[in-house]
């Protein structure tokens, strides 16, 4: 553990210090309120943001005895991390203040779970994956259950604590196989010795021992029908939460998922494909079919979180191996548009919320464009962003993950997530539907904060400039998955 | 050949969508004379530039007509270089110029009509939004950026359709045009991306989908351009309400009258048979997706006519009547004649807009009353409205020398020489149209008044702002056909001679895809768009082109006579008839006007038949409102809400479905290996 | 020298039934603290075959992986139960059938 | 005698994990689970884990389960949560459970091979360590944090809520 080797985590280490630093402040200099510790959270966010991608442009270095790898793909993910931390501490300061207890805790695990998430990302041992995973997973299951007067809050921290624990048995037993049966759990001794092993490749135990990794990651990004826990958890954790949650918990488990399916190019990607393309269709088309059935924003959003997990699957398939992949491209530009309109969104809930009891019925947004136009424009641009319509940043996420899956001749597959996609915009659309053409009833949500408008207006309007000048982002993409494939 | 870059073209887009920014972010809080003069001034701002744009381009060589403005490269990374682009070739100078002007019009007359609106501001922020969406869709010279206006339109579109909210049926309209829009744009999606498959690092780092790079290396598209042909085509049938996803746009109506005008006649609708044209040389590889195009637009123009006659609310009229000439203008491009589509675009631009405006101010004048048999008697009360109505008329029914004529003549002609049987739908077509269009003029203006006894009194022409709109237009509807005014009456049919560059591609393309023994015929076609070229060819066409005109005015005065017969002279007829023809046909038409027994028996029962049963029924009433846009949405929520109850928030029914999941991957791997 | 009569596969199976007792405790019962418990010896067999593994690759990576496993359930288990005691506060049973707050 | 004892250790193991998923009520439930652990603890040991087989005993069978029990007894069982029996949904599950064990024993079952013979070294506390602290040193931290967090959260959660503001809100 050299400093060299040190500084290339210097993400991380922010945010662990600023973890610690929140935590010692609350203990030692109590306040009432809590937003000085936001705004501490927030500058060691920062300060992590402006650490991270500094000379990993065209290195790939292995840290820690080949523990985790410092490259643009890490750092990647490093940046989406702490805008999606920077986010999600600026609308929950908004929610801390509502609430009649302070909870400082809330920050301090953001920074932590945040750190875990940029430790998944950079990963490359399946030690290092299971330990950052729980890192991250466990710092989410009390965020979720954060809300200690509210028992919906507590159910669901106990339902995803209980399930992520059964899931990561099976992630677990995964890892133990693929151990056995490789002696290694190092991704590049890994990707070698899967590259020129015909015995191998012929192994169930270690075939199995994939399949139930899936499981573990598909778990974590709501793969159907891993997915139970997602419409629940959404819907009883607070908003910022699950927007936290919906983003960043996501994007981890497809940045380690994209890791290994790389390690294990090509061989994996044969033997997996018909099985996750099967996975894929059932996860976009269940996810879109009973979000058209849903009334309420957050389960809503939660739905469509297991879609858009079926349409990044799609995109992970496409995923050839070749330098330059335009999948993994995609996936990357995809994971970022997606964290900022799913915290947008449920940033809106934030925003009309109140201190006894959520509001995310989709009835009470009814007519929200008379009284608050911004906030409504900026959640019907998360909407269409999340609709795929141009020139939001989702619309060439998904132009881009769909071109790749139709470059790589899987055009059947192409057409399914485009209807799905197609099906999708119905209930996007029935948002803005409530927002602008929809006479306000008697409970009709008003909202006050100008930090949370501030909030989703940030996450909106990077939406646009992302849609507008994607190529700042796209070439960042571009760069973590070149870091890919010179690694392996 | 270099372009020549002229940066203000990117004004001609940023002028409209700033005024939209405006109007929308200083929320209801401007004088109504501030918000119109900063939504119709910018509108004009775009119609000068398009002018600048127009007369630069006419001062340069026939082939380096070509204007353009690369804003920014919007996407620069890998094989798929995409800019923000925009460019002006003689169809886009054609079509900002129609566009941007018509508009401006409508704006005039939306100045009057929504009057004392309580959304005044936020109707002129969407009006805006939507020029400037239209606007880069005809600029923009690559297909991603017309895919951004092409959806910024649909949206517009929707926004405007629902503007009065406060009606639900409204925004269900809405909710139907953006639902089929959406149906059509997965296909449009999916075309490009095949695009992208097959061009992507074959181009060498250009722009691929920039409209000059697909049209140079059209050899690398002809294996697959029948698959895109289509997908694409799948779209604009959605944008321009073609079979089968035609349906939206009647309910579309419900929006106020000027948004009708402006979208749903002169210019959104027409996004479709713009795109195809601009793609003109991608069809012409293809004569498969060519029949269908021809086809589909053949068969749309007489079901729709076909519907149209039958139809009490004037808006509705109106509504099938576009349908229906749509329909003739992808029959054009269906045929080859793209220029004659783009023709009739313009000329269509003209009068449909004008009868639409002049609708509106029927309906202004009745208060609301859109029913055609709570009118009549008109005339004298409404003057401007109605001559100027009258002109659209005779326009729409191609009478000479108004601008439908020419360019209905020119679509005909052209199909004549493809298809004989798609001619004959063609001309049928134009036979009905002069007759429905009559009758909407009969039941409005002339005869009786029927209006409501309250009302009968008030009713008077509409203010200045209203009218001046449309006496501009009606000026147009008489000459706007003049500039391409056919060899055969000796002219020289300048608006070809104008377009000719840019079908040039296609010309000779087709020429090769129609192989030998068709390539005589192909390039006769060829020399009779190019016009100025081949002398013998134009005057060998010629006759036959001036027999076909003679007969299609004919059919137009023989509609018009008989028409104006039956709704003016022999309502005593056309009301036994309807008795004679029993309840069905009563609860088919549902109202109290028929038509003469001949009619009756030679048009209208198959044409009901056609429409009703097969078409309105079957695909609309059936399939399209019951499986694709309420089914794919209702029987996907019942099947929703059924799949939610899987969600019952038993965690240990969650573990079970969970391990279920494991179960079958496990299996899956003990099969498989 | 290998052993004949107890090779890796024994560790295996025995490993297997231990985990589908594990999955069978957590699918069939309603006692939120049993289970948890059933999680915790779903963990503990996988340790096995972690270890049965190790031992037949003559490597330690799998130790150190059992040793971390520990950790995360230790610390799995503090914050479920903490989060239980609360929700046991609220609801007065420890039933998962009836922590149905959040459903469809 | 090595397969003497596996299948022992083994045998009971099954049976004690049996035995723990049937009982009715929490508190016997841990006990039979310590058990299990205790011949889980035997099996590391046969591994030549012993360090392993010793840290499971202290910290799984000892310390942890020691937790679950003190939350049991905390919150006053047995509150009558019973096995549900004689319904549809068991059944299924049964089968989906024996499939599971079917799969995963057919699966595991491929893998017909003894041990090699290892130096005596092999799982004492100095390779042990030594793999733990000079590999796995970064992650060892991580684990640091990992605890930390789950403190933090734990605390968190089971702490009376320090009613600041005296909105009297607090639940009990």
């Amino acid at each position: 553990m050299s400093w060299t080797e040190l500084s290339y985590i210097a993400p991380i280490l922010w945010l662990v210090a600023g973890g610690v630093v929140v935590l010692l402040l609350e203990a030692f200099v109590p306040r009432r309120d809590s937003d000085h510790l936001s705004i501490v959270s927030a500058v060691f966010l920062v300060l992590a943001g402006l650490s991270a991608n500094t000379g990993l442009v065209r290195t790939s270095q292995s840290l820690f005895h080949g523990v985790l790898r410092a490259d643009a793909f890490g750092s990647f993910f490093a940046l989406i991390f702490v805008i999606i931390g920077l986010l999600t501490v600026s609308l929950g300061a908004v929610y801390l203040r509502r609430q009649s207890t302070p909870m400082p805790e809330f920050y301090v695990l953001v920074l932590f779970a945040t750190a875990g998430m940029m430790l998944l990302a950079s990963s490359t041992d399946l030690v290092s994956v299971f330990l950052s995973l729980e890192l991250m997973s466990i710092g989410v299951y009390v965020l979720a259950a954060i809300e200690r007067n509210s028992s919906r809050s507590q159910e669901a921290g106990f339902k995803y604590l209980i399930l992520g624990a059964f899931a990561s048995a099976f992630l677990l037993y995964g890892i133990a196989l693929i151990y056995g049966t490789t002696g290694t759990t190092q991704f590049e001794v890994l990707g070698a010795r899967m590259g020129g092993n015909a015995a191998l490749a012929g192994n169930l135990v270690f075939w199995a021992g994939w399949g139930l990794i899936i499981v573990g990651v598909g778990f974590k990004v709501a793969m159907v029908p891993f997915h139970q826990w997602t419409p629940d958890v959404y819907a009883g954790a607070p908003a910022p939460v699950a927007g936290y949650m919906a983003a960043g918990v996501k994007a981890a488990a497809f940045a380690v998922l994209v890791r290994l399916i790389w390690t294990g190019m090509p061989l994996l990607m044969d033997k997996a494909a018909p099985l996750l393309m099967g996975f894929a269709i059932v996860t976009m088309t269940f996810g879109n079919i009973v979000a058209l059935a849903q009334s309420n924003l957050k389960r809503m959003l939660a739905y469509s979180a297991i879609a858009h997990a079926g349409y990044l699957l799609v995109g992970v398939l496409a995923i050839s191996g070749h330098a330059d992949d335009a999948a993994t491209r995609g996936i990357l530009f995809y994971l970022a548009a997606y964290a900022l309109m799913n915290i947008g969104a449920f940033g809106a809930v934030t925003f009309v919320s109140r201190r006894r009891g959520e509001r995310s019925e989709l009835a009470g947004f009814a007519g929200l464009a008379r009284r608050h136009p911004w906030v409504s424009f900026f959640l019907a641009v998360c909407m269409f962003s999340l609709a795929g319509v141009p020139p939001t940043a989702g619309f060439w996420g998904k132009f881009y993950v769909f071109g790749a899956v139709i470059q790589q001749g899987m055009v059947g597959l192409a057409v399914i997530a485009l209807l799905n996609s197609a099906v999708a915009a119905y209930y996007y659309l029935r948002v803005v539907v409530y927002l602008y053409m929809r006479e306000p009833g008697e409970d009709a949500y008003i909202g006050d904060d100008v930090q949370a408008s501030a909030a989703i207006g940030v996450a909106a309007i990077l939406l646009l400039w992302i849609g507008l000048f994607p190529s700042s982002v796209l070439e960042l993409a571009r760069l973590g998955a070149a870091a890919l494939a010179r690694t392996f | 050949m270099h372009p020549i870059t002229v940066e203000y073209l990117r004004w001609i887009v940023l002028l409209p969508l700033g005024g939209a920014a405006f109007l929308g972010i200083t929320n209801r809080r401007l004088p109504t004379v501030v918000v119109s003069l900063v939504a119709s001034l910018t509108v004009l701002g775009s119609f000068l530039l398009s002018a600048q744009a127009f007369f630069a381009l006419r001062a340069l060589p026939t082939a380096g007509r070509l204007l353009t403005d690369r804003v920014y490269s919007w996407m620069p990374v890998g094989d798929l270089r995409i800019d923000v682009s925009f460019m002006v070739d003689p169809l886009t100078a054609v079509m900002i110029l129609f566009v941007t002007g018509v508009a401006f019009l409508i704006h005039i007359y939306s100045i009057g009509y929504m009057k004392g609106d309580r959304g005044y501001q936020r109707y002129f922020a969407y009006l805006n939004l939507f020029v400037g969406m239209m606007l880069i869709l005809v600029l923009s010279d690559n297909l991603p950026l017309l895919f951004v206006g092409w959806e910024g339109v649909g949206l517009c579109s929707y926004l405007l359709i629902g503007f009065w909210f406060e009606d639900l049926a409204n925004s269900a309209a809405g909710k139907k045009a953006f639902l089929v829009n959406r149906i059509g744009d997965f296909g449009f999606l999916l075309g490009m991306l095949l695009i992208a498959r097959t061009l992507a690092g074959k181009v060498g780092g250009e722009n691929l989908f920039s409209f000059a790079v697909m049209a140079q290396h059209t050899s690398l598209l002809a294996p697959v351009a029948t698959a895109i042909g289509l997908l694409l085509f799948m779209g604009a049938t959605g944008k321009s309400a073609q079979i089968p996803l035609f349906v939206w746009l009647p309910d579309a109506m419900a929006g106020p009258t000027p948004v009708s005008a402006l979208i749903h006649a002169a210019t959104m609708v027409t996004a479709g048979v713009y795109m195809v044209a601009r793609m003109n040389f991608l069809y012409v590889l293809t004569p498969t997706a060519m029949a269908v195009v021809a086809v589909i637009g053949a068969l749309t123009a007489l079901v729709a006519a076909t519907i149209a006659v039958t139809q009490d609310d004037i808006k509705k009229v109106l509504a099938y009547s576009t349908v229906s000439q749509l329909g003739y203008m992808f029959l054009a491009c269906g045929v080859g004649a793209f220029g004659a589509g783009i023709f009739h675009v313009m000329t269509h631009a003209f009068f449909k807009a004008l009868l639409f405006m002049g609708a509106g101010s029927v309906i202004h004048a009745l208060h609301h009353q859109q029913d055609m048999r709570y009118m009549g008697g008109l005339r004298s009360k409404m003057p401007v409205t109605f001559v100027t109505m009258f002109a659209a008329m005779l326009a729409i029914s191609g009478v000479f020398p108004f601008a439908g004529f020419f360019s209905k003549d020119e679509i005909l002609y052209n199909t004549f020489l493809d298809s004989k049987v798609l001619w004959a739908i063609g001309y049928a077509v134009a036979g009905l149209t002069a007759f429905y269009m009559t009758r909407l003029l009969a039941l409005t203006f002339f005869g009786k008044s029927r209006v409501d006894e309250e009302h009968v009194h008030e009713v008077h022409e509409s203010p200045l702002s209203m009218t001046i709109p449309l006496m501009v237009l009606g000026v147009l509807s008489l000459i706007g056909g003049w500039i391409g005014w056919p060899h055969f009456l000796g002219g020289s049919n300048r608006f070809e001679t104008w377009l000719a560059p840019v079908f040039r591609h296609g010309m000779e393309g087709e020429a090769m895809a129609h192989g030998a023994e068709n390539a005589v015929h192909a390039s006769a076609a060829a020399h009779a768009a190019l016009a100025h070229g081949a002398e013998t060819a134009v005057h060998a066409g010629g006759s036959t082109e001036l027999a076909l005109a003679v007969a299609s005015l004919a059919l137009a005065l023989l509609g018009i006579a008989v028409g104006f017969v039956v709704y003016l002279r022999r309502l005593d007829v056309a009301e036994a008839a309807r008795r004679a023809a029993g309840g069905r046909l009563y609860w088919l038409l549902k109202g109290k006007y028929f038509v003469d027994e001949i009619y009756e028996a030679l048009i209208v029962r198959p044409g009901y038949w056609l429409s009703d049963i097969v078409f309105f029924r079957f695909t609309d009433a059936g399939l399209i409102d019951g499986v694709l846009v309420n089914g794919t949405a209702r029987s996907l929520g019942i099947l929703g809400s059924v799949l939610r109850l899987l969600q019952n928030g038993m965690l240990r029914w969650y573990a079970y479905s969970f391990t279920l999941g494991v179960l079958v991957i496990l299996f899956y791997l003990v099969r498989h290996l | 020298m290998f052993d004949a009569s107890v090779g890796l596969n024994h560790y295996l199976l025995l490993s297997v039934l231990l985990f589908v007792i594990g999955v069978a405790g957590v699918i069939f019962r309603r006692n939120a603290i049993i289970m948890f418990m059933s999680i915790e010896l779903m963990l503990t067999s996988v340790n096995l075959t972690i270890l049965a593994y190790s031992r037949y690759l003559g490597d330690h990576t799998g130790h150190v992986l059992v040793l971390f496993v520990f950790a995360v359930a230790a610390a799995e288990a503090a914050v479920g139960l903490a989060i239980l005691v609360e929700l046991f506060r609220k609801r007065d049973t420890v039933d998962v059938d009836r922590f149905r707050q959040l459903m469809e | 005698m090595e397969a003497l004892f596996f299948y022992l250790f083994g045998g009971l193991a099954v049976i004690t994990a049996l035995v723990t998923i049937t009982r009715r009520d929490a508190v016997t439930s841990a006990f039979w689970l310590i058990a299990c652990f205790l011949n889980v603890a035997a099996l590391f040991a046969m591994l030549s884990a012993q360090f392993i087989a010793v840290m499971q005993i202290l910290i799984y069978a000892g310390a942890i389960m020691v937790f679950f029990l003190f939350v049991t007894m905390f919150l006053g069982e047995p509150r009558r949560v019973r096995l549900n029996r004689g319904r549809a949904i068991p059944l299924i599950s049964t089968v989906t459970v024996l499939l599971l064990a079917y799969l995963l024993m057919r699966i595991t079952n491929t893998q017909h091979r003894g041990f090699p013979s290892i130096s005596d070294s092999y799982g004492s506390v100095a390779m042990v360590s030594r793999k733990l602290l000079v590999d796995y040193v970064f992650l060892f931290e991580v684990t640091g944090l990992l605890l930390l967090v789950a403190v933090i959260g734990a605390v968190y959660v089971a702490r009376k809520p320090r009613t600041g503001v005296g909105e009297g809100e607090g639940h009990v």
